[in-house]
Formats: C-alpha cells, sequence, structure tokens
C-alpha cells in the first residue's frame, strides 16, 4: 500500500502526482491574479523606557526603597539630555498589526508601522513545516524527515524549558529558596513572613528523589532511580484506587439508578401523552438494560456461552453503536482542523484569499452595514 | 428543601456583597413596601464528620410569604479572640447556643488534640462583641425565599464565628435580623463519616480481589473466558520472527502516574518475553523518560527470566519527546521506514490513536490496541486487528502471566461487577415502584440508597 | 471496476479529503458565495427569541449576553457570538456582556470590535452595551445574580461602577433582563445556565454551543433552552437567518426614508433581487440618484466576512462529511462484491 | 545489592500507596494527595533532565557511528539545544514592566522572545498540522474498517452513518418531512442521533467507566500486594 523510496513509479503514483502539481500550479495562477505580496507580517514598535526612582519612607528618611517609573519617549529624552543613561532602562517591543494597517500607513504617506523580518521569515517557515508534514500523506521524503527532527527536537527542548520554568521554579524553588527566587528569578512573588516557610521542607523529599531519578544518567547508579519510581507508582496507585471507586464505580451507578417509568412531556393530546411516555420510558429501560448487558460482557468467570452468551452478544451490540457514534461526533471536530490549516496557508501566508478583511481597508459590503 | 453552597473564602466577594448591599439599601429607600417579617429560630451547626470550614444553618421560614420575598441572607461574623474583661455580655439565647455547641462538638467529632485546646478556649467565650450594625457584617450570599437552610463553607477551621439571618423583601428592603446564632468553630472531625460508604465499598471490592488472589495460591483452579486479542499475541511476535522484522511497542503517551501506564509496562515484560523467546527484535520508543525507565526494567528482567540476558539491548527502548504530535510524527517516520511487522499499542492514547493505527495498517503490520480511553476506543477498533476494550486492557497481564494468583484478581473484579449490578437492579427496582405507586417512604428509601449510600 | 477500488491506493483517498477541504475554502474565499443554509427549528427558534425580546413590556430589551469560551473553541463559536451580537444592534436591544471564563472579556472585546465598533458605531457604551467582564465562581456566579447583581458586579470592565452607567439604571438581578443569550464551550456553560437561571427564575434563555457538548444539552430544548445552535452548523444556519433579516431591515429603512409607505416597503424589502428592477420603475421615479445607488448597494451587496465565517467554513465540512459517507457507502459495496465472487474481505 | 534494588522499592511502592488510600478517609491527611501530586510533577519535572540525557546519547552515538539519516540527528540535537538555551536564557524576552530590572522577571513565552518564535513559527505548526493529518485517517479508516462484515459491524457503520448524515444538509432533507410535532418526530435524524447519544452511548460509556475503574482497583491492588511489580523489573 505505502510506497518507500525504493519501489519505482506506479501509474497511480503518477497520476497523484500530476493532480498535485496542476492543483499547485492552479493556486499559483490565482495567487499572481490577486493582492498585492504575499506572507509578511507587519508590527508598530513600542518603545519602553524606565528610570530608577528611590523614594524616601515618610516616617523615616533612612529609609529607602527604589522602584522603576515609565516614562513616555519625550518624557524619557527630557530626563535622557539631563541625567544621561545612568540607572535608565530600555527596551522596544513590538505588536504585530494587520496588513490593513500597514496600506492605510502607505497611503497616508509614512507612519511607525514596519516590516518584521523575523515573524515574516518564521511565517514562510511555518508554511513549509505545513507542507513538509503533509507531504508524508504521499510517501516517507526528505522534507518529512527534516521537519519531524525538528518538531522532535525542538519540543524536547520545550518541556524541558516549561517545565523549569512552570514546575520546578514555583514549586520548588520558591519554596526552598524563596528569597533567591525572588531577587534573580520571580520578582513578582509574595516572601512568606519570616522569609521561609518551614512547612515547605517536605519539599525536600521530591528535591532528593529528583537527583535519585537523574543517578540513572551516571553509569552503576542506575538502581537508584527505582526508588523514586516506586515511591511515583505507589502513591498514584493508592490515590487512583480510592478516586476511581468513588468517581467511577459510585458515581456511575448512582446515575443508572433510574425509574423505568417516567410521564412523558408532550401533553398535547392524551394519545401524545400516552406515546411520549411510551418513548421517555422505553429509553429509561434501554439505558439499563445496556449497562448490565456491558457489565456482562466484561465478565471474565463465565464463557460466553448460553444465557450469558446473549447478553454478552447485547452488550457488543451498545459498545458498538457506543463506537459509531463517538466516531461520526468526533470527525465534524477533525475535519475543522484541517480547514484551520488550509485557511493558514492560503489566507496568512499566501494571501489568497482575505476572508476577515485583513489586507483590504474598505470592502465593498461596508455599503450594506454602514 | 434544597441545600446550597456559597464560597465564603474570597474576602473580595465578601466585601462586595456587603456594598452591594449598601446600593440596594439605597434603592429601598424608595420602596412603599412595609419591610418583611424576620426569619425565626436561627439555629447553627458545625457539620459533623467534614473536614472542618463548613457549618449548616437552619431557620423558619419569615411569616411574609414566599412570593413577596426576594430571598435570605446569611450574615457571618468571626469572632475575634480579646482578653475577658473586655467582653460584654451577649444574649441569654447565643449563650445558651454556645454551650449546647460547645457539646454537640465535643460530643459529635472525635476531637483532635488541637482542637480540644480551641474547645477549651471557645468554652470561655472570651470575645470581642459582633457589631450591631448588619451592615458591618460579612454578607456570605442570599438564598431563595423558598429555601429555610444553608451551608456556609470555605470557612477558617480555626475561626469563631456567629451568623445572622435576614429576609429581604422584592423591593430589597431588609427585615430585622435573627438574633445571633451560637458560637461556632467549624472544626474538623478526626474521620470523614460521610467517606463511610466509599470506605466499605473500597474494602469489599479489595477484600474480594485478596481473598481470590489467597484462594488461587492455595490452589483452587481458575476458569476465565477467552481473549481473543491475548490469542493474537505470540502469533504476532511469531509473524515478526518469520518475516525478520521488528516489534514496535507503544506504551501510550501517559506517564507513570497514569495505571495504564503501569498496566502497559507490565504487558511490555510478556511480549518482550515472548520476543526473547522467538529471538524477535522489539522497539520501545516512549513519550516519557520515567516510562523508558520502566520499561528497560521490565524488558530486561524479561530477557533474562527467558535466559538471554545477552540479547537485551538497552538502546531499542528510548525516549523521543514530551509533545504528543512531535511524539506521532517520530513514530509513524519510523514506522514507515523500518516497516514493523506488528504493532503493540497498550496504554493512555488520546488524538494520535488513530494516525498510528492507520500508518501501521498502511505497512501491513498485525496490531494490537488496549486502551481504557473511551473516547479513542472507536478509532483502534475500526483500525487495529484486535482490541482490548478498557477493563479487558488491564486483565491482560494477568492473562499472559498465566500465574494463579494474577488470575485470582480477575475473579475479585468479576465479584465487584456483580456488585455493582445487584446494586443497579435493588436501585432500580425501588425507584420504578416508587414512580409508579409514588409512595414516600420508598421515596425516602431511594434517597438513601442514592444520596447516602452512592453519593459520597 | 471493483477490481480497480479493491486495490486503491489509499493516497487517493487522501487527495480527495484534500480536495473536498482545500477547493471550497479556496472557491468561497475568492468568490465569498457560500452554501445557502437551510435552518433547523433549533436555529430558527434562537433568532426568533433573541428577535421577540421585550416585546412583551413595549421597551427596548435588556439582553444578557454571557461568552463562556476560549480562543481554542473560538473558530466554532465566535461566528455565533458575531451575529448575535448582529441581531441584537440592529434590532436595538441593549447588550450586556459578561463572562464566566477567565479569558471570556478577550472574546466580549473581540465582537464589540469586530461587530459593533465597526458595523454600528453608532451605538454608545454605557447607554446601548455594557461590557461586565469576567467573574470568577462558576454557577455561584449565575446563582447570586439571580437575587442580586450588584452583589457580584459591582463594576464594569473599565472598574466604572455600574450606578454611573446609565443602562444600569433597575437593572439589579437576572429578573431584570428579557432575555439570556449564552455561548458556552464547556463548565461553566450551557449546563449551569439552564439549571441556575432558566430553571429557577422564568428568564428565557438561548444557548449556542460546541459539537461535543450539544448532545448533552439537546433533552433542555424547547422547555429551559429557548433555541440551541450546536456546532458549526449551528452557527452557519443562525448566522444565514440573521444576515437575511439585516439585509431585510436596512432595506425596509432606506425604503421607508425615502419616503415610500411602510405598507409598501416591508413586501418589497421581502425580495432584495426585485430592487434593482423597481428602482428604474415609476414608484421610485421621486428617489435620487445616490439613494438609488444605496439602495441598489444594500439590496444586492455583499454581506461582510465577519458575517458568513459559519457558512464558510461549512463549506468544507459539507464536502468533507459527504466524502465520508460516500467512502463507507464505496467500502461496503466493494466487500458484498468480494463477497458474491466467494473472495475473502 | 538485592535490598537496595529490589526490598526497599516495593516497600516504598507498598508503604506509599496505603498511606495514600487512608489519607483520603482523614480529614487532616486529605489534602496528602495534593502534596503528592505536585511531589509527581516535580519528579516528572526531574525526569526531562533524563530524557534530554538519552536523547543526547542516542543522536550523538547515531551520528558518530554514521548511521543512515545521522544527519537528521544532527537537525534534532541543534533543534534541541537551542530551544533549551533560548528559553532556559528567556533570550530576548521582554522584561516584566514592573521590575524591569530582573532579567529573568520577564514571560517565557511573551511573544517577541526567541523562545516565543520557536513556539509560534516551529512547535505550532508542525504539531497542529500533524493533528490535522487526523482528517485523512479518519477517511482512509472509514473506507476500510466500517464495512458491513456481521451485526455488529452494521450497528457500527450504521450509527456513524447516521451521525454523519444528520451533520450535513442531505440528511436534514432525508428526514426533514417528518413534521416535528408528530407521533414519529422521533425518527428526525436530529432527534435520532440525540437518542443514540443519550440511550445507547450514555449505557455504553458508563458500562466501559466501571469496568475501567474496577480494573484499576484490581492492578493498584496486585501493584501494593507487591504481585505486579515488572515496572521495578522484577517481573515474574
Amino acid at each position: 500500500m505505502s510506497s518507500s523510496a525504493s519501489e519505482p513509479m506506479t501509474s497511480a503514483q503518477r497520476a497523484i502526482w500530476a493532480i498535485v502539481c496542476l492543483a499547485i500550479v492552479l493556486i499559483v495562477v490565482a495567487r499572481s491574479f490577486v493582492g498585492h505580496g504575499m506572507g509578511r507580517v507587519y508590527v508598530e514598535p513600542k518603545p519602553m523606557d524606565f528610570v530608577a526612582e528611590v523614594t524616601t519612607s515618610p516616617e523615616n528618611a533612612s529609609e529607602t526603597s527604589s522602584s522603576w517609573k515609565q516614562l513616555s519617549t519625550v518624557e524619557f529624552d527630557a530626563y535622557v539630555s539631563a541625567n544621561g543613561y545612568e540607572d535608565t532602562i530600555s527596551w522596544v517591543e513590538y505588536d504585530e498589526v494587520p496588513p490593513r494597517a500597514y496600506f492605510a500607513q502607505e497611503a497616508a504617506g509614512g507612519g511607525s508601522i514596519i516590516l518584521s523580518w523575523p515573524r515574516t521569515i518564521g511565517l514562510w517557515l511555518a508554511a513549509f513545516f505545513t507542507l513538509a508534514i503533509f507531504s508524508f500523506l504521499y510517501r516517507d521524503n526528505p522534507f518529512y524527515k527534516f521537519a519531524e527532527s525538528v518538531v522532535v527536537g525542538v519540543s524536547a527542548g520545550y518541556w524541558m524549558v516549561v517545565g523549569f520554568w512552570d514546575t520546578i521554579v514555583p514549586n520548588l524553588l520558591q519554596r526552598l529558596a524563596p528569597a533567591f527566587s525572588k531577587d534573580y528569578l520571580t520578582p513578582g512573588m509574595e516572601l512568606p513572613p519570616g522569609g521561609f516557610d518551614t512547612t515547605n521542607l517536605v519539599f525536600l523529599i521530591p528535591l532528593v528523589l529528583g537527583f535519585m531519578l537523574i543517578g540513572r544518567l551516571l553509569p552503576k547508579c542506575g538502581w537508584l532511580s527505582l526508588w523514586p519510581l516506586a515511591f511515583i507508582v505507589g502513591t498514584m496507585a493508592g490515590l487512583r484506587m480510592v478516586g476511581y471507586i468513588e468517581s467511577d464505580i459510585l458515581s456511575q451507578t448512582k446515575e443508572t439508578v433510574i425509574p423505568l417509568y417516567v410521564q412523558g412531556e408532550n401533553t398535547s393530546s392524551t394519545f401524545m401523552m400516552i406515546w411520549s411516555t411510551i418513548w421517555a420510558s422505553l429509553a429509561q429501560v434501554l439505558l439499563v438494560i445496556g449497562v448490565l448487558a456491558c457489565l456482562v460482557y466484561f465478565f471474565f468467570s463465565v464463557e460466553h456461552k448460553g444465557a450469558v452468551g446473549k447478553t454478552a452478544r447485547v452488550g457488543i451490540w451498545y459498545l458498538m453503536i457506543t463506537f459509531g457514534a463517538a466516531f461520526g461526533f468526533t470527525v465534524m471536530g477533525r475535519i475543522a482542523l484541517l480547514a484551520a490549516r488550509v485557511e493558514f496557508l492560503f489566507d496568512d501566508w499566501m494571501w489568497l484569499i482575505d476572508p476577515m478583511q485583513q489586507r483590504e481597508f474598505v470592502t465593498a459590503s461596508v455599503g450594506l452595514l454602514f | 428543601m434544597r441545600t446550597s453552597t456559597i464560597q465564603t473564602t474570597l474576602l473580595a466577594t465578601a466585601l462586595c456583597a456587603s456594598a452591594g448591599v449598601q446600593v440596594v439599601l439605597g434603592s429601598s429607600t424608595t420602596s412603599w413596601l412595609a419591610p418583611p417579617e424576620s426569619p425565626t429560630n436561627l439555629v447553627a451547626n458545625d457539620l459533623p464528620w467534614d473536614g472542618g470550614g463548613t457549618v449548616q444553618i437552619d431557620w423558619t421560614a419569615s411569616a411574609t410569604p414566599e412570593d413577596q420575598l426576594k430571598g435570605y441572607e446569611i450574615l457571618a461574623h468571626e469572632l475575634s479572640v480579646t482578653p475577658r474583661e473586655e467582653t460584654i455580655e451577649t444574649d441569654e439565647q447565643a449563650d445558651q447556643a454556645a454551650a449546647e455547641q460547645t457539646e454537640s462538638v465535643l460530643e459529635g467529632e472525635g476531637i483532635a488534640p488541637e482542637d480540644a485546646r480551641r474547645q477549651a478556649e471557645l468554652s470561655t467565650g472570651s470575645f470581642a462583641p459582633a457589631p450591631a450594625d448588619p451592615s458591618e457584617w460579612t454578607s456570605l450570599g442570599i438564598v431563595p425565599a423558598t429555601q429555610t437552610d444553608y451551608q456556609a463553607t470555605g470557612l477558617d477551621k480555626a475561626g469563631v464565628y456567629v451568623f445572622k439571618i435576614r429576609a429581604i423583601g422584592l423591593e430589597g428592603e431588609f427585615s430585622a435580623p435573627t438574633a445571633a446564632s451560637g458560637e461556632i468553630r467549624p472544626v474538623a472531625a478526626f474521620f470523614n463519616g460521610r467517606k463511610l460508604p466509599l470506605l466499605v465499598t473500597l474494602m469489599l471490592i479489595a477484600s474480594a480481589v485478596f481473598a481470590f488472589i489467597v484462594l488461587a495460591r492455595r490452589g483452587m483452579p481458575m476458569r476465565i473466558r477467552k481473549i481473543a486479542g491475548l490469542a493474537a499475541v505470540d502469533e504476532a511476535v511469531g509473524r515478526a520472527t518469520e518475516m525478520g522484522r521488528s516489534i514496535l511497542y507503544i506504551n501510550g503517551i501517559q506517564d507513570m502516574d497514569d495505571l495504564q501506564t503501569v498496566a502497559g509496562v507490565t504487558v511490555l515484560g510478556h511480549v518482550a518475553k515472548t520476543a526473547a523467546e522467538y529471538d524477535a527484535k522489539i522497539e520501545v520508543p516512549t513519550a516519557r523518560s520515567l516510562v523508558m525507565t520502566a520499561a528497560r526494567e521490565s524488558v530486561q528482567s524479561s530477557y533474562f527470566s527467558a535466559g538471554r540476558p545477552d540479547a537485551y539491548n538497552p538502546d531499542l527502548i528510548y525516549y523521543v519527546t514530551d509533545e504528543q504530535f512531535g511524539f506521532v510524527a517520530y513514530v509513524s517516520g519510523m514506522m514507515t521506514r523500518e516497516k514493523p511487522a506488528a504493532c503493540f499499542y497498550m496504554g493512555s492514547f488520546f488524538a494520535e490513536s488513530l494516525i498510528l493505527a492507520e500508518t501501521g495498517n498502511s505497512v501491513g503490520a498485525i496490531q494490537i490496541a488496549g486502551t481504557a480511553n473511551p473516547s479513542q476506543l472507536p478509532f483502534f477498533v475500526a483500525a487495529c486487528d484486535y482490541t482490548l476494550i478498557g477493563e479487558e486492557f488491564f486483565a491482560a497481564s494477568a492473562y499472559l502471566s498465566g500465574q494463579p494468583d494474577q488470575l485470582g484478581s480477575l475473579k475479585g473484579q468479576d465479584v465487584g461487577k456483580i456488585l455493582v449490578g445487584i446494586v443497579i437492579i435493588i436501585g432500580v427496582t425501588l425507584a420504578t415502584l416508587q414512580a409508579i405507586t409514588g409512595s414516600d417512604s420508598l421515596e425516602a428509601a431511594v434517597n438513601y440508597l442514592v444520596n447516602v449510600i452512592l453519593g459520597s | 471496476m471493483i477490481k480497480l477500488l479493491e486495490n486503491l491506493d489509499r493516497r487517493w483517498i487522501f487527495l480527495a479529503m484534500a480536495l473536498c477541504v482545500s477547493v471550497p475554502i479556496l472557491v468561497i474565499g475568492l468568490t465569498g458565495v457560500t452554501f445557502p443554509e437551510t435552518p433547523t427549528p433549533l436555529a430558527e427558534a434562537f433568532f426568533a427569541e433573541v428577535d421577540r425580546a421585550g416585546e412583551a413590556k413595549g421597551r427596548r430589551a435588556n439582553v444578557l449576553i454571557a461568552l463562556d469560551y476560549d480562543p481554542a473553541s473560538a473558530g466554532e463559536l465566535s461566528p455565533m457570538s458575531a451575529s448575535l451580537v448582529n441581531q441584537c444592534s440592529q434590532r436595538g436591544h441593549r447588550m450586556y456582556f459578561i463572562s464566566l471564563w477567565p479569558v471570556g472579556p478577550q472574546m466580549i472585546d473581540d465582537s464589540i470590535e469586530k461587530v459593533i465598533k465597526r458595523y454600528y458605531p453608532h451605538l454608545v457604551y454605557g447607554e446601548d452595551y455594557v461590557n461586565l467582564g469576567f467573574k470568577a465562581g462558576n454557577e455561584q456566579v449565575i446563582k447570586v445574580m439571580g437575587i442580586d447583581l450588584t452583589t457580584e458586579f459591582r463594576t464594569d470592565v473599565e472598574g466604572t461602577t455600574l450606578s454611573k452607567i446609565p443602562m444600569m439604571e433597575g437593572i439589579t438581578s437576572l429578573e431584570d433582563f428579557d432575555l439570556i443569550a449564552e455561548i458556552s464551550a464547556g463548565y461553566p456553560g450551557s449546563k449551569e445556565w439552564v439549571l441556575y437561571a432558566a430553571t429557577q427564575y422564568d428568564i428565557p434563555l438561548v444557548s449556542g454551543m460546541t459539537g461535543v457538548q450539544a448532545p448533552q444539552n439537546y433533552p433542555y430544548y424547547p422547555t429551559q433552552l429557548k433555541g440551541l445552535l450546536g456546532a458549526i452548523k449551528g452557527a452557519a444556519e443562525y448566522e444565514f437567518i440573521v444576515n437575511e433579516y439585516i439585509r431585510r431591515s436596512r432595506l425596509e429603512e432606506l425604503l421607508v426614508a425615502s419616503g415610500l409607505d411602510p405598507a409598501v416597503a416591508g413586501p418589497l424589502a421581502d425580495e432584495p433581487a426585485q430592487i434593482p428592477a423597481w428602482t428604474t420603475s415609476a414608484a421610485a421615479a421621486s428617489m435620487t440618484p445616490e439613494a438609488k445607488a444605496d439602495l441598489i448597494d444594500a439590496a444586492t451587496g455583499a454581506t461582510p466576512g465577519e458575517f458568513l465565517e459559519g457558512q464558510r467554513r461549512m463549506g468544507p465540512q459539507l464536502f468533507a462529511h459527504l466524502l465520508m459517507v460516500l467512502l463507507i457507502i464505496l467500502g461496503n459495496v466493494i466487500f458484498f462484491a468480494q463477497r458474491r465472487r466467494g473472495g475473502s474481505a | 545489592m538485592q535490598i537496595l534494588t529490589r526490598s526497599i522499592p516495593l516497600f516504598i511502592t507498598t508503604v506509599a500507596g496505603i498511606v495514600m488510600i487512608l489519607s483520603a478517609f482523614f480529614p487532616y491527611t486529605s489534602d496528602w494527595g495534593k502534596f503528592a501530586g505536585q511531589f509527581f510533577n516535580i519528579l516528572a519535572a526531574f525526569a526531562f533532565v533524563l530524557g534530554g540525557g538519552n536523547l543526547l546519547k542516542l543522536h550523538l552515538k547515531k551520528i558518530s557511528d554514521q548511521r543512515p539519516g545521522w544527519a537528521y540527528s544532527g537537525v534534532v540535537l541543534v533543534c534541541f539545544i537551542v530551544t533549551l538555551f533560548v528559553g532556559l536564557m528567556k533570550i530576548g524576552a521582554y522584561p516584566n514592566p514592573t521590575y524591569p530590572s530582573v532579567h529573568f522577571g520577564g514571560e517565557t513565552q511573551g511573544s517577541g522572545s526567541m523562545f516565543w518564535w520557536f513556539y509560534e513559527y516551529a512547535f505550532k505548526p508542525l504539531t497542529s498540522t500533524m493533528f490535522a493529518m487526523l482528517a485523512f485517517y479518519v477517511a482512509s479508516a472509514a473506507f476500510r474498517a466500517f464495512r458491513a462484515k456481521n451485526f455488529e459491524a452494521i450497528l457500527l457503520l450504521g450509527t456513524a452513518f447516521i451521525v454523519l448524515l444528520g451533520r450535513t444538509f442531505a440528511g436534514v432533507l432525508a428526514t426533514g418531512w417528518i413534521p416535528p410535532d408528530s407521533a414519529f418526530s422521533g425518527l428526525r435524524l436530529e432527534n435520532l442521533s440525540v437518542y443514540v447519544m443519550q440511550v445507547f452511548n450514555t449505557a455504553g460509556t458508563r458500562a466501559i467507566m466501571i469496568g475501567i475503574a474496577l480494573g484499576i482497583a484490581s492492578t493498584s491492588m496486585k501493584i501494593l500486594l507487591g504481585i505486579d511489580r515488572s515496572f521495578l523489573g522484577s517481573g515474574d
């Protein structure tokens, strides 16, 4: 079914190639008639200028606390020309703006909005990666291999970084070394009264276990990592056992304790009332039967023969319907995902379609609503 | 009688509340209605058997009819401890209630040592008086007029509280508040009694499993039905050996905190053992480094017990990336290149399930999947040769090991299923009879079953 | 034929799927033409409920708009909120925006920017619409609002105290609203609003939700939920109805403005297609050329992209679904053909 | 050695598990579960180092052995190290306006930082495209697997069929003629799929969940009793 690089090209493959190429050509042709330029990202620079501000507390003049005050560009220039760049901090932030804004600015003649090279290159890279992954559907190829290696490398690094800044720092460092964290890592944090909360010493346990875990990297110390592993599996086994019995066994059983007879809502006529009652009650009956039958299906002690076999069979029917329905309902979301990627290619990158009027400043339609 | 619960943890909310009250007061001055009658018989009790911080409040509805009330506002005040001499006597009712309260607390719950100390302090009643003006109290919220009870949660376990209730008219005008309730300390119980049913259930299931394990060890024969997917394991491994291709084993994409992953590692052990005996190559890429660690241990010991420790190669069990789709990208690429003859998917899977199964199918591998994520079962069922559905997956390790004590645990699970079935049948019967006859005693029975026994 | 299908390279299926999704997107994107929707009763009920809000009291309706979703599900839900705001603005309802989701305010800003600021610039903040922002506490917020709104919401999103906001006058609890319109992507969402608002107090509630949620909420329609929009399909249907309504009411305004008798203007506005022809008729002789131009534009001009998002998305959806159905049928045709020939399935 | 590598780990497992079970029933210990969760998160974060180390070892080996496709291993390593570096160092991240003097005070993923760039233009498109591939696989699976082999299969594909059709106007047309308030309104596709969801889907899912819970309970038992211990390398 699939093909590796070695195989010769079958007629089917040639045909697919032809169609794909044709499609690409068509798109490119269409592209050349639509819009002005493609795949550019514009940004608006926003200067951020701060100066140190030393405030002395009213009670006691010796107590001084220094904070940073943001100044407007004008104020800042004035300050600098007066006291130079001593104790000032400045940087420039760039906010992304729709191309529409840039075109408008050009039409008006000049402005602060500029083309952002890093983001533009990024956008083209993203488009390349998107196509590279899709190319795998045709067959494995160098582009896919490249994309695959990039995603593995980047994502491994990404999760390590997130793990450090979002877990190690707040959950471990802030607890065991609050002062250090506040000074160098998370200035926003609240120091506990007395600078250290002794109850946090319990977090030495994961610290030690953590280092034992890393011990696996050293030769001869592999066994060290078994202790944290044992700890994790043990605690989690205990937690899950209680959790699942409470949340699944008890609550699901509770949900299933329902009357088999219910009055129908539709009371437009006696017939309709009886009918809807039957309809509603039937639902309840089917539900209870289903749960019991499926439970029988999962029964291990008895072979699926005779009465048990028949009941189990009913159980399988329920399971199959369940799976079918789940499949059907999931499809919709999956298609939407693909549509989103395609829209990214056609809209953000190729500037081929512009459904959200990101680039035209006035749409013909505006006449319709003001 | 419905019982609502309103979080009072946020001081902000409390402030909003009291300020909100002012606004209403302002508007109420325009009203021509007389203020409604105030509710009566306010009784506040620390909720027994709880983790502390919750107080149960009951009262008798105001004489003003419900349809002329917007609801009742619950006011609370946390008393601050002060030297005795400063305390001013509170009205007898409160003192009495406080006394009763102390009693009930000391009896009602097995008091932990620190609480005993608090109780002593409580009984001395050395508190600053509660302010007279209701607007200085914290409003815990407003409940509909149909309601005559309320659970104040999120209180400080160590704090001491008094409560008042007042009715609110349609125009937002307030009745006079009731007299303050007794001083309540929402202490924590030593044992959480409301979890008793849970404990019993846990004990029943655990002991059933345990009992059968013991019986099995005693040599009681354990007969259990076949599961197609598991019979196919040897076949798959054998096929891989014949074709001289590798076996791919994916242990889900969750970490060791998920028992599905642990079960997957166990199954891996058995598959690896078979592979070692057939001398087939088994490759295990993992999405978590902890899983890699566990998998290596498991496979290594399998090779040892198969008597081929030399054939064990740890580099075939490796970490790829934690990122779900990064992992999938790697595995599906790897599949198309190495064309494994057999693919096992045993563990916790999500959206990637179908990507893996379809790619595996396209390289013509025989595929066996097992997961307990209901949302993914349809895709495995559709795209794999065999699928272990939910509980079957957990049973797999027992089957494959064939050890009596392992099989015993399955019998234990069946006992659990029987229990559930019985409870459902009884409950449904009661509920149905109740629906038809409408008898109150039956209703009480059903409610007890649903809310007390099952509703922990 | 069967032989060919039996060993059909699955990449043909991939290609078909790719075309089914990308071609509609491309065509719709370039032409702006979308599929005609055949609105289901659920969507029509939703529209009708919003339309009739406040009629009983014979005043401008106060509509509480709760946007309880995040960017992740915006693809499905933002078309709903856009059209909802569009309809309310056109109908002249007062809009009170709130959210029970932390990122909700972002969604509120989006719809205000996208719809009100851009197409209804004459609407005044504080008089025609107000953004009350996000409130933590899930269903508790709803419960408390039911009794006293000011307990939960003391200021709007900019921190202005409610007493200083004109349109908040006389709004003390949920009962002071004529309609609750809610767009949700999970918990807290439709279910909570049904249980704690619609069921407790007699306030009409309409709700739009993601496809995943819809099955659990269907049972509430039409008793507690007066209208329900499910997934992108529901969004597209509602969008369609609203756009038709907007076009019609605009035409009517213009026609009446041009001194036409409302009795005549109404029926005429029902037939936008007739307008260009009509402008040349004697009846329109009195109209200025500009007025005529506006009229024709209003009658035939395209609807802005914001209000077609749902219908655009339906294009690929529809084709993809039909492809799936086709594939299942095809698969079975092959299967049975093989069986007849005694081939292995 | 046997003690360090086998007995002690097993002991830890059992004790930790039993403590966790009991703690659930005593208010004073009820939040130990939360701690255990936090501990696990921290350990998982440490485990990243383990994973990273393994990743380096694996790909360096591939490169040094010049195995086929070793160049791609190079790509992996470069991407990994660069991402790691710019992320940990917060290269190009805007400082926190309240504390501009603290370099690490800035948002790790704030737009404009290099780490953000990697996320936005590599991580996001790659992963979401991989996710989008599902649309294709769903199609090929439907073609291949949904065949009326037996009654069970018919139920499966029949249900999927109803639900899918119900989502297109083809389906609405098919049953639209049935008056919504008639006795047979239940047969309208939209109502039919709701009925299926409410009755069959609920029943099936419920039974599956109960079964799983039992499976998990007995698995935990086996782990705590030391019967199931292959994750510690002491399998049967």
